[in-house]
């Protein structure tokens, strides 16, 4: 198996940590170390496929360092977004009950 | 959540990297090999690095948008950040103070040279604006930097500076091509500038994303 | 096994535990700092794959500042008492 | 192509450099910019519509370089109706905005820049033929999609954003998922290159990608039962907001969700997976409708009508997929027309609601009393608008709803008629439950404010272009055949 593939599959699993605890998690700041985890997840996907046969792809790798660009903005946005809500609710994580349940008031 | 919800997600997740694992032991031959293709082309890309090459010259759209991005987020934040006076800077201990004071002049050499080497080697403007980023909220730690939720215009056109010149020069360049299409013989000097204006205002941004985003104690 | 082999699978092991830590543990604290190791273990990944440009990005950007963002988001939090993960 | 005024890349460049300027220009200015700006972007869509039909669908390559190493910008019908789509919302909205803003000015501060980004990220989607590429404006168009959102502040906006922003990037990252395994099928990951080589013998990698760039876009989208973000996001939001997300942001997916279905992954559809996708559209339809209905809040009524909407885009995937031709072309035709008519009107829509809210104070449909004798034409507004949504002749939404109906007579699918019509009647029923209280007069205690002209005007304006779009649909339709697979 080649170094590429090996982090390939690493990545894999990352995917799936990532995604469950996306899911799972009702804490916004885990919710977020989730999406970076799976976004982390699919950087070395992409390089490590590109990758597997042992050479050097420079492709993915531009691709992935523009994904961390981007991960990084939109942690900070969810940053922000999670502190407004925590100065204005006093909790950082969502309402439990999806927004249909409220639906006939409110 | 209900115990059952959870179980099914759980499963719903391995089942995912399962599949993604078979998938990837079970890969064809890639039809188009663009390796080979960068380094033929890397000589006419105006920098000799591969992954330079990559970024700002043949998949430069990309990271025109990916700019747009990053300062789109630190808008976003700064919409959030509520207009409290800008809070007094905490006190800090001196000897962080000290430190701080020696280290990012440093970081903005370091910078400097991550933006230059960029061209031939591992390095370039997000690196480069990464550390002058770090230089900034380090200075906000040793509480030498105010917290900023409204900049000024100088501040903003600091901040919009490297998107403004990218889009400019992909624009400027329509005349006699494409979209960010580069005359040969210029197109190293033309990186250059793209990715000069860009760690300024990649470090500002990036540093307004922590300075901004801290703000909102009353 | 070769000795690079054998580094690449407890590189790879280290990072999936990080990770699943990271999200599991008790405290958020430690679950950021767990993630800023995360972060730093994936720069070694890069440059295990060759990608020294992803590498150097990765501790500044993935680790460094996000990691300064979270840890500021805990201490905000902290100071609203918040309990549990 | 050397022509310094190629419409492509000016169509993406020109939102980004204004929402910029914007932005160094300071809080709460650019509106005229941006209007000047959009008006200019309208023109350069018309130019390349001209273009389109004359000489069939064009290809611009950033860089000069070409796929596979570079990225290409393709513009064939598809686009060109989805750019036209855009800014013929846009301008109007934005006309609006400018009015809204004044009235009621929380949140003005960074609305131009972040539409700025908005646009550019939407138009540059449209035309980007690299699904990498594509990956870097989905993300640019959710943040600011979500920014907008939250522009405004308040406890039950930023909760709304934060959930939307969540399902975005969990829509974004199964895109990259899916890049990412297609890169390492195929090398590439120019929709080009990679036409010719997806073939029914795909690898698994390659349907696995599919499988998750489409689930990642029907999170984005909204459909059923991936709803839930949607009304408190579009509900909550600035009027203008809430107009601009729910006619063209959901519609971007959408399109992104036509495209790889009829082309890249044409290979790999199933009459199952077309059937389900159908299945879904009802759900949304009926689920939509009714919990429309069951709204006492303007805005979120008509955020769900969006959930409802959005169904009827995705009949056209059982009435497309593995019938005869002719079936197939209409069935297309029938869900790009739905999008354009629901786009300019339920843009139409929310703004003749954030006018009513204005003037009445309060987002509360039992207090609409007055709004018919005060705003007559805002109320004549969301009543077209209404009749395009129920899909009522002559409007486009009937000649939309005619076309699926006639693609599902000509493959025997009888039953997704069924679906429209009790879709229209629902319809119907929350469109006269908004009307009937706005004719009442006004109730003691309450009053109703003027709103500025310009407010009603555009909202009037976008409600009619959905009707006319009925009338003259045929041009519409003329370009969508150009170099596409419709």
């Amino acid at each position: 198996m080649s170094v590429g593939l090996l982090y390939a599959l690493a990545g894999a699993a990352l995917v799936a940590i990532g995604l469950a605890g996306l899911l799972l998690l009702p804490q916004l700041l885990r919710k977020i170390l989730a999406f970076n985890i799976l976004g982390s997840g699919a950087f070395l996907i992409l390089v490590g496929l590109g990758q597997r046969d042992g050479g050097i792809d420079p492709v993915p790798q531009a691709m992935v360092l523009t994904g961390i660009v981007v991960a990084i903005a939109a942690t900070a946005l969810a940053l922000a977004l999670a502190r407004q809500l925590l100065d204005l609710s006093g909790r950082m994580r969502l309402p439990e009950d999806g927004p249909d349940a409220g639906a006939a008031d409110d | 959540m209900s115990r059952a919800v959870a179980a099914l997600v759980v499963l719903l997740a391995a089942g995912l990297a399962a599949a993604l694992g078979l998938a990837m032991l079970d890969l064809p031959e890639p039809a188009v090999r663009l390796p080979a293709r960068v380094a033929a082309k890397l000589g006419d890309s105006g920098v000799d690095h591969p992954v330079t090459a990559v970024l700002l010259n043949f998949r430069a759209y990309d990271t025109l948008l990916e700019v747009a991005v990053l300062l789109l987020a630190l808008v976003g934040v700064l919409a959030l950040a509520r207009p409290h006076a800008a809070r007094a800077a905490a006190p800090a201990h001196p000897l962080l103070q000290t430190l701080a004071r020696l280290v990012a002049p440093l970081m903005v050499l370091v910078a400097g040279y991550l933006l230059w080497i960029g061209a031939h080697a591992p390095g370039g403007a997000f690196q480069a604006g990464a550390v002058l980023a770090a230089a900034g909220v380090l200075l906000r730690l040793a509480g030498l930097l105010p917290a900023w939720a409204q900049p000024g215009l100088l501040l903003r056109g600091g901040l919009a500076l490297g998107l403004l010149v990218f889009v400019a020069v992909a624009v400027a360049v329509l005349g006699q091509g494409s979209l960010l299409q580069y005359p040969p013989a210029a197109a190293g000097g033309l990186i250059l500038l793209i990715e000069a204006g860009l760690t300024l205002s990649i470090g500002l941004t990036l540093a307004g994303l922590y300075l901004a985003g801290t703000e909102v104690e009353p | 096994m070769t000795a690079a082999l054998a580094f690449d699978l407890l590189l790879v092991a280290a990072l999936v535990w990080s990770a699943a830590r990271a999200l599991t543990v008790a405290d958020v604290f430690r679950g950021v700092v767990l993630f800023i190791v995360f972060g730093l273990l994936m720069a070694l990944a890069w440059a295990r794959l060759g990608a020294p440009d992803i590498a150097l990005a990765e501790a500044a950007i993935g680790a460094g500042l996000t990691g300064a963002l979270l840890l500021d988001a805990v201490g905000h939090l902290r100071a609203k008492r918040e309990p549990g993960p | 192509m050397t022509d310094f005024l190629d419409p492509l890349p000016w169509l993406i460049m020109l939102p980004l450099a204004w929402g910029t300027l914007a932005f160094v220009l300071g809080p709460g200015r650019g509106g005229r910019l941006a209007i000047a700006a959009i008006a200019l972007q309208g023109l350069l869509v018309l130019q390349l519509a001209g273009q389109l039909l004359a000489g069939g669908a064009r290809v611009h390559a950033v860089g000069g370089w070409g796929a596979p190493l570079g990225i290409d910008l393709l513009a064939d019908g598809l686009a060109a109706v989805m750019l036209l789509l855009a800014q013929a919302v846009a301008l109007p909205l934005a006309i609006y905005a400018r009015g809204y803003f004044a009235a009621q000015p929380k949140g003005r501060e960074l609305f131009w820049p972040m539409t700025g980004y908005l646009l550019a990220a939407l138009n540059a989607l449209f035309l980007s033929a690299d699904l990498f590429n594509i990956y870097v404006t989905l993300e640019l168009l959710g943040l600011a999609a979500v920014g907008l959102v939250a522009i405004a502040g308040g406890q039950a906006p930023v909760t709304a954003a934060l959930r939307y922003l969540l399902a975005t990037l969990l829509g974004s990252g199964a895109w990259l998922l899916g890049v990412a395994l297609i890169y390492g099928s195929y090398g590439s990951v120019s929709l080009a290159i990679l036409a010719p080589l997806v073939g029914a013998d795909a690898p698994l990698a390659a349907t696995l990608a599919a499988a998750l760039m489409l689930a990642g876009l029907l999170l984005k989208t909204a459909l059923f039962p991936f709803h839930f973000w949607l009304p408190p996001a579009h509900g909550g939001a600035p009027a203008p907001v809430s107009a601009l997300l729910s006619a063209l942001v959901i519609k971007a997916t959408f399109y992104l969700v036509l495209r790889l279905w009829l082309e890249l992954f044409a290979p790999l559809t199933t009459v199952a997976a077309a059937q389900l996708l159908g299945i879904l559209g009802a759900a949304a339809i009926l689920w939509g409708s009714a919990l429309a209905l069951a709204q006492t809040r303007l805005k979120m009524l008509v955020a769900y009508s969006t959930v409802a909407q959005v169904g009827y885009l995705f009949l056209l995937f059982p009435l497309a997929t593995l019938v005869p031709p002719d079936a197939a072309e209409s069935a297309v035709q029938g869900g790009v027309m739905q999008a354009v008519a629901h786009g300019l009107a339920k843009a139409a829509m929310f703004a003749a609601a954030g006018s009513m809210i204005v003037a009445t104070g309060r987002d509360d449909i039992g207090r609409l009393g007055g709004v018919g004798a005060h705003l007559p034409l805002t109320l004549f507004s969301f009543g077209l608008a209404g009749v395009t949504l129920m899909g009522l002749p002559p409007s486009g939404g009937f000649s939309a709803k005619w076309l699926l109906l006639r693609a599902a007579l000509e493959t025997g699918q009888w039953w997704w008629v069924a679906v429209m019509i009790a879709g229209g009647l629902l319809t119907a029923a929350y469109v006269f439950k908004v009307l009937r209280r706005a004719f009442l007069p006004v109730a003691s205690g309450d009053r109703v404010t003027r709103v500025p002209r310009t407010l009603e005007f555009s909202a009037f304006a976008l409600a009619l272009a959905a009707i006319l779009l009925g009338l003259f649909g045929a041009p519409l339709l003329a370009l969508l055949a150009v170099g596409g697979a419709a």
